[in-house]
């Protein structure tokens, strides 16, 4: 049994793990981590993400986020108030921290739905192609010709302005975009030698789509993901600076700037530190979307 | 070319057909009763009734369409539910200032990020290009109205050169037309400064050099002119993006636009303002996609010779 | 000899991208005289693209270095040239024609454009004069005159790369770099525009560099020619010597790979092994790991140039005692 | 005849495009016995690449029929083509697009097999893919390697590795050597040719390059615009071509040889492609010999001696009046 001198006693996995090498996945790593931006892009929205998830643990949220306290209103940055209070008396560290939670669930799941609509819907124009993609194509090229804000302003419009109303209006006005990229990406897979390679030695439709399309579909995909994730956060903000989103005393960023505009003469930090969060998060976003994009691109494998 | 255009001209309507029908599809499905709005205090069941029934709000949704769009040929978007004044009329008076504010900042953001998107191109290992690509990751993610809020307290309450209202005039544009234009500049300045690396990479700049062409005409003659296809099209999709984009900026500045119009529509739940504003801005974006196309033809033989041929 | 138009000497570059340093031409000498063609015959990676772009002192900066050499062409070492010196010489006294005539045409311009561009940047000629030079030489390559308003797109790849012939002799150089001009195209159309090659060579009396990995090219155009290996020239000859009378085991075993289109019985004798690493060359002989008469020596010691007789060279350890042998006899 | 392994008769495939109906393979008959290769040539857009992947299925043929063993492959379904797969198999021109990016060297050649359900044991269906890959000259340790990792010869060696893991009987090799350099060229050729004679393959060998296929081939067909027009034993084709357009190809090889070297035929003109073609000889407009039969009617393959076909008025008047 110890002996592995000879090829008929080594199993497959004992001949693989001898040769082992890096994975694409791996390399993809390696690359991401070189790129100095891309890990200043990832650090800062980690520390958001952290912000995010354990606001509740960080900032109480009855006593310090939504409770008036008028005896406390607009002060500056002190040791009790790290970032000073707004014209309630309401903590803004506290309520930046919990604007994150707010921003970054509601962009995640606005993301997530206008991937779900527009990936099926791209997926679907590129696999079948003919009328169908006709039809999908030509919804979507009107669709976008109605800018993404002003598309997702009349979708609050008509729904009334709440969470799930301002979901559907994000999710939605962004579908055109995936629906876009996952349908060209689908195509140009789809016409690469090796899916026609796999149906010649007689793979089927759906291990075709699975094996060789998708895998190497998502890489243009995820990229997406994280700008439009990026758009989705801006989206919120802007909306509910409008008034047409998230209503105070709920904590979210483009709220918190609206009603500190009308104090913003005489105490700039109220704008400073809700926009310095919006920016941050959009920021490293992007960031980390374009890292992705270098660390993906097969240009640069050679 | 003209039958170019024509055929442009001719795909442009089903598109803004299509963005009506869609507008209008949000709004009709929309749970508001209109007759509250319109009514308000003086709200009874049979009112409602009547009102409705004026408004032809109990027909078939594609019978409220037609009738939309048939309105719409004789310039007519409706009365507004809160002033009872036709739309047309306040739309008249806003789209104007909307349009100028938009045209402003276009050119000052083409006139910007064009030279600096080429010139770090040329020199992509400099420090002018990483500083002007820095810069413009940092402009990218700036959102508007935040910008917009910084300029004020910068130029209007700390150094009082400017005025924090935002108006038609030469000193009342300045700071809007930044604001809408900053996150713009950088997107363009990005298109730019990628899509002239990219042609500066093609074969057929190697062929201009072995001629003998020199660096200066290489990058004006031969990359420029291919450069600039994309360029066009982001340029286009930004005019769009801006429509957009002014809603915020107006609000920041209580710029007298359709923007303000829009959102204040929206709060009072005044659907012929809401759809009105969107069907002028969206027929707006159509044409600028449609002059894109026609430069597009202009600057690229491709399309060019297809139809100069059999046209 | 006075009548050499181009001279290249002892010429090594190599580019750095990554930390990693590619070896692309490693002391290369070639010369050719007025009115010849000269064959630099070699695989993929070979260098020889590289070596031609140093003659237009083109080779991409800033990871392309020029470590040493001197590339001689009509008198002035193009190396030493400032930018500007050079930009006079590119496209008049030495022209180039690249491999895919595809992307070489700028799309949005018309092909009549891109010729006379040429004729007005090194002739002092006008707008009018320069097109209608344009219109002349696009009839010279067998394009009819009245095309020269059309777009690229709108011509097939062997009008192209007529379209790029007609670019290059515009200006009447004195020596043509082509690199695989036809290696894109199809038999009969390469057919075509060899012959047109070889009949514009004799009209306009210039000096031709022919790339190519096709010894039936070379037997075709060529002169004299150089056969290239890693970066450097192995076996260097008038087509007698190389074709009749070859000695580099490389050369040998490149005639070997190709089927005899008289004998298709006759085997084909491949050539072991892979083109080398560019970044990671084998020490000593460069072609040592592939070749059958490979010794210790090969594996340690770079082979001099052994010359056979006046016109042959080959850098092989096996004909180290040749010369002698041959002086003797 | 011998013992005939595939028949093809009046095979076409007509693509739909903007300016019409490409007739990209028109009316193509021929017979292949077992164990022969078959070369086809033509310049591109000949369609000798699509009349290789109709004769597989891989495109759907818009009529005629391709008997594979005696059995119309083309009246059969997808689900029993797909079991016929097996027997058929397919090496692709350019190796860096025809292999997934994300596949190891062993994945990429265990797919067949798996997919086949040939080999249910994990290992024994290993050692299988360390048996093909030494067949195919693979060292054992590029198991883990991915074909970016790796030159155009070793990537090719996959290729043939991949069509040779289910045993087929007949392979179509579509340029299988043209995307690479002089020396590996002869290696893979090499290798296509041992294992030729030891599984007992029957080739469909399409190329460009006239000097390879006389090496390989049997019997060569020509192709030009979608049409077949000369068919014959390979040193039959090349000792008399009769086909003006072969004529004119066969002589415009760069042959490396600098003594005897014959004359060559310049033919003018260049290739269109078959749209809406008319019923006329598609060579006419750039035959030499063209007449007024050429412009009016289009010639029929025949067969003008033993095994040696040709589509040409001008032959067939000739070996008319001959007889």
């Amino acid at each position: 049994m110890g002996s592995n001198t000879t090829t008929e006693v080594l199993t497959r996995n004992a001949i693989l793990k001898q040769f082992k090498k890096k994975t694409p996945m791996q390399e993809i790593m390696i690359r991401f981590v070189r790129n100095r931006m891309a890990v200043v892009g990832i650090i800062i929205f980690a520390v958001i993400l952290f912000c995010a998830i354990f606001a509740d643990f960080i900032c109480d949220y009855d006593t310090m986020v939504v409770k008036l306290n008028v005896a406390e209103r607009l002060q500056g940055p002190s040791a009790a108030h790290w970032l000073g209070t707004d014209k309630s008396g309401r903590d803004v560290f506290a309520r930046v921290i919990h604007g994150a939670r707010t921003s970054l669930w509601i962009g995640f799941v606005a993301t997530a739905l206008s991937l779900l609509i527009g990936g099926i819907l791209g997926a679907i124009a590129g696999f079948f192609g003919k009328w169908i993609d006709e039809l999908i194509m030509r919804v979507m090229d009107v669709m976008l010709c109605l800018p993404e804000m002003l598309l997702a302003m009349a979708i609050v419009a008509a729904m009334g302005a709440n969470v799930v109303n301002m979901i559907l209006a994000i999710g939605i006005s962004r579908v055109p975009r995936f629906a876009r990229i996952v349908r060209s990406s689908v195509l140009t897979v789809r016409g690469m030698e090796y899916v026609e390679a796999a149906r010649a030695i007689g793979a089927r439709n759906g291990t075709i789509i699975a094996r060789h399309v998708l895998l190497n579909c998502l890489g243009p995909i995820i990229v997406q993901v994280t700008l439009i994730f990026a758009s989705a956060i801006l989206a919120i903000s802007s909306l509910s600076f409008l008034g047409l989103g998230i209503q105070p005393p709920a904590p979210e960023w483009g709220n918190m700037l609206s009603e500190a505009r009308e104090n913003m003469r005489d105490f700039p930090h109220l704008v400073l530190a809700p926009g310095m969060a919006i920016f941050l998060s959009i920021f490293s976003l992007n960031l980390l979307g374009d890292g992705l994009r270098d660390a993906l691109d097969p240009k640069l494998k050679q | 070319m003209i039958k170019y255009i024509l055929k442009r001209l001719l795909a442009l309507i089903p598109v803004i057909l299509g963005v009506i029908f869609i507008i209008q599809f949000i709004l009709y499905i929309s749970p508001n009763d209109p007759a509250v709005v319109i009514l308000g205090v003086d709200y009874t069941p049979e009112g409602a009734a009547q009102v409705r029934e004026s408004l032809g709000l109990n027909d078939p949704f594609i019978v409220q369409f037609a009738r939309y769009v048939l309105d719409l040929l004789r310039g007519d978007f409706g009365n507004s539910y809160v002033t009872g004044e036709p739309v047309a009329v306040q739309l008249a008076a806003r789209f104007p200032n909307t349009l100028i504010l938009v045209v402003v900042s276009m050119t000052l953001c083409t006139i910007l990020s064009l030279p600096i998107g080429i010139q770090s191109a040329v020199k992509p290992n400099s420090w002018f290009s990483n500083i002007t690509a820095a810069l413009g990751m940092v402009g990218i993610a700036l959102p508007t109205f935040w910008l917009g809020l910084m300029l004020i307290l910068l130029f209007a309450v700390h150094l009082e050169w400017l005025p924090a209202t935002g108006s038609v005039s030469l000193t009342g544009m300045i700071l809007p037309a930044i604001t809408l234009s900053a996150s713009f500049m950088a997107g363009t300045m990005r298109t730019t400064r990628s899509s002239m690396l990219d042609c500066l990479n093609q074969d057929y700049i190697r062929t201009a050099k072995a001629k003998g062409v020199s660096h200066h005409d290489v990058i004006d003659k031969h990359a420029l002119k291919n450069a600039l296809l994309p360029i066009i099209t982001v340029v286009g999709v930004n005019v769009g993006t801006q429509m957009g984009g002014s809603v915020l900026t107006e609000t920041v500045f209580s710029y007298p636009g359709l923007g303000i119009m829009l959102t204040n529509g929206i709060k009072q739940t005044d659907t012929p303002t809401i759809l009105g504003c969107l069907v002028v801005m969206a027929i707006c974006i159509g044409i600028c996609n449609l002059l894109v196309d026609i430069i597009f033809a202009f600057v690229d033989p491709r399309i060019k010779s297809q139809y100069s041929k059999r046209g | 000899m006075a009548d050499e138009i181009l001279q290249i000497r002892d010429l090594q570059i190599e580019f750095v991208s990554e930390g990693e340093v590619t070896k692309a031409v490693n002391g290369v000498d070639l010369t050719i005289a007025e009115g010849k063609t000269l064959g630099l015959v070699g695989e993929t990676g070979a260098g020889k693209t590289t070596t031609a772009l140093s003659v237009l002192n083109l080779v991409p900066k800033p990871q392309g270095k020029i470590l040493s050499g001197e590339v001689i062409l009509d008198g002035v070492n193009v190396l030493e040239q400032s930018e500007h010196e050079m930009e006079k010489i590119r496209g008049n006294t030495v022209s180039m024609i690249f491999q895919d005539p595809m992307s070489a045409l700028n799309p949005v311009m018309s092909v009549g454009e891109q010729i006379a561009e040429v004729v007005k940047i090194h002739e002092k000629v006008d707008e009018k004069a320069a097109m209608e030079r344009a219109r002349e030489m696009l009839e010279t390559v067998g394009i009819p005159g009245e095309r020269a308003v059309e777009y690229p797109h709108q011509f097939s790849g062997g009008m192209k790369q007529r379209v790029l012939i007609a670019i290059a002799l515009a200006c009447s150089p004195k020596v043509l770099l082509a690199d695989e001009p036809t290696t894109a195209l199809d038999v009969t159309i390469q057919a075509q525009v060899l012959e047109l090659m070889k009949e514009l060579k004799r009209k306009f009396n210039m000096a031709m560099l022919m790339i190519t990995h096709d010894f039936g090219i070379v037997a075709e155009v060529c002169d004299e020619v150089s056969v290239m290996y890693a970066g450097k020239i192995v076996e260097h000859g008038t087509l007698e010597d190389v074709f009749d009378h070859k000695c580099h085991p490389y050369t040998e075993g490149l005639f070997n790979s190709l089927p005899d289109i008289d004998n298709r019985k006759s085997e084909l004798k491949p050539i072991k092994g892979q083109m080398p690493d560019p970044t990671n060359l084998p020490t000593g002989c460069p072609f040592h790991p592939r070749c059958d008469y490979c010794t210790e020596r090969c594996s340690q010691e770079e082979p001099p140039k052994v010359q056979i007789n006046d016109t042959h060279y080959v850098r092989c350890w096996l004909y180290e005692n040749t010369k002698e042998s041959q002086l003797k006899g | 005849m011998g013992d005939v392994l595939l028949e093809v008769k009046n095979l076409k495939k007509y693509f739909k495009t903007p300016r019409g109906m490409l007739h990209a393979v028109d009316d193509v008959s021929f017979t292949l016995e077992r164990g022969k290769t078959l070369g086809i040539v033509g310049e591109s857009g000949c369609g000798k690449s699509t009349t290789g992947r109709t004769i597989l299925r891989l495109e759907e043929p818009t009529s005629g029929e391709v008997f594979f063993e005696g059995r119309d492959i083309t009246k059969i379904s997808k689900h029993e083509m797909r079991d016929l797969r097996k027997e058929m198999q397919l090496i692709f021109q350019d190796p860096f697009s025809s292999l997934d990016p994300r596949m190891t060297v062993s994945q990429a050649i265990e797919e067949p097999i798996k997919l086949a359900g040939l080999i249910k044991d994990k290992n024994e269906r290993f050692r299988r893919v360390l048996h093909l890959m030494d067949t195919v000259g693979l060292a054992q340790r590029l198991v883990n390697t991915y074909p970016h990792e790796l030159d155009g010869g070793r990537r090719q060696r996959i290729g043939i590795a991949r069509a040779l893991a289910m045993n087929p009987k007949f392979i179509v090799c579509d340029e299988p050597v043209s995307a690479l350099d002089v020396s590996i060229q002869a290696q893979i050729l090499n290798l296509m040719k041992e294992i030729q004679k030891e599984y007992g393959l029957t080739y469909i060998f399409i190329t460009h390059d006239l000097s390879v296929v006389n090496h390989f081939s049997d019997d060569i067909a020509v192709m030009y615009l979608g049409r077949l027009i000369e068919k014959a034993p390979a040193e039959r084709l090349f000792e008399k071509p009769m086909h003006p357009y072969t004529q004119a190809l066969l002589s415009a090889i760069p042959v490396p040889r600098i003594h005897n070297r014959g004359e060559r035929i310049l033919i003018k003109g260049e290739i269109t492609s078959p749209i809406n073609p008319k019923p006329v000889c598609r060579f006419a407009n750039r035959c030499e010999y063209c007449t007024e039969v050429c412009t009016s009617q289009e010639p029929q393959l025949i067969e003008v001696e033993p095994q040696h076909f040709v589509a040409c008025h001008k032959v067939n008047a000739e070996m008319g009046q001959g007889q």
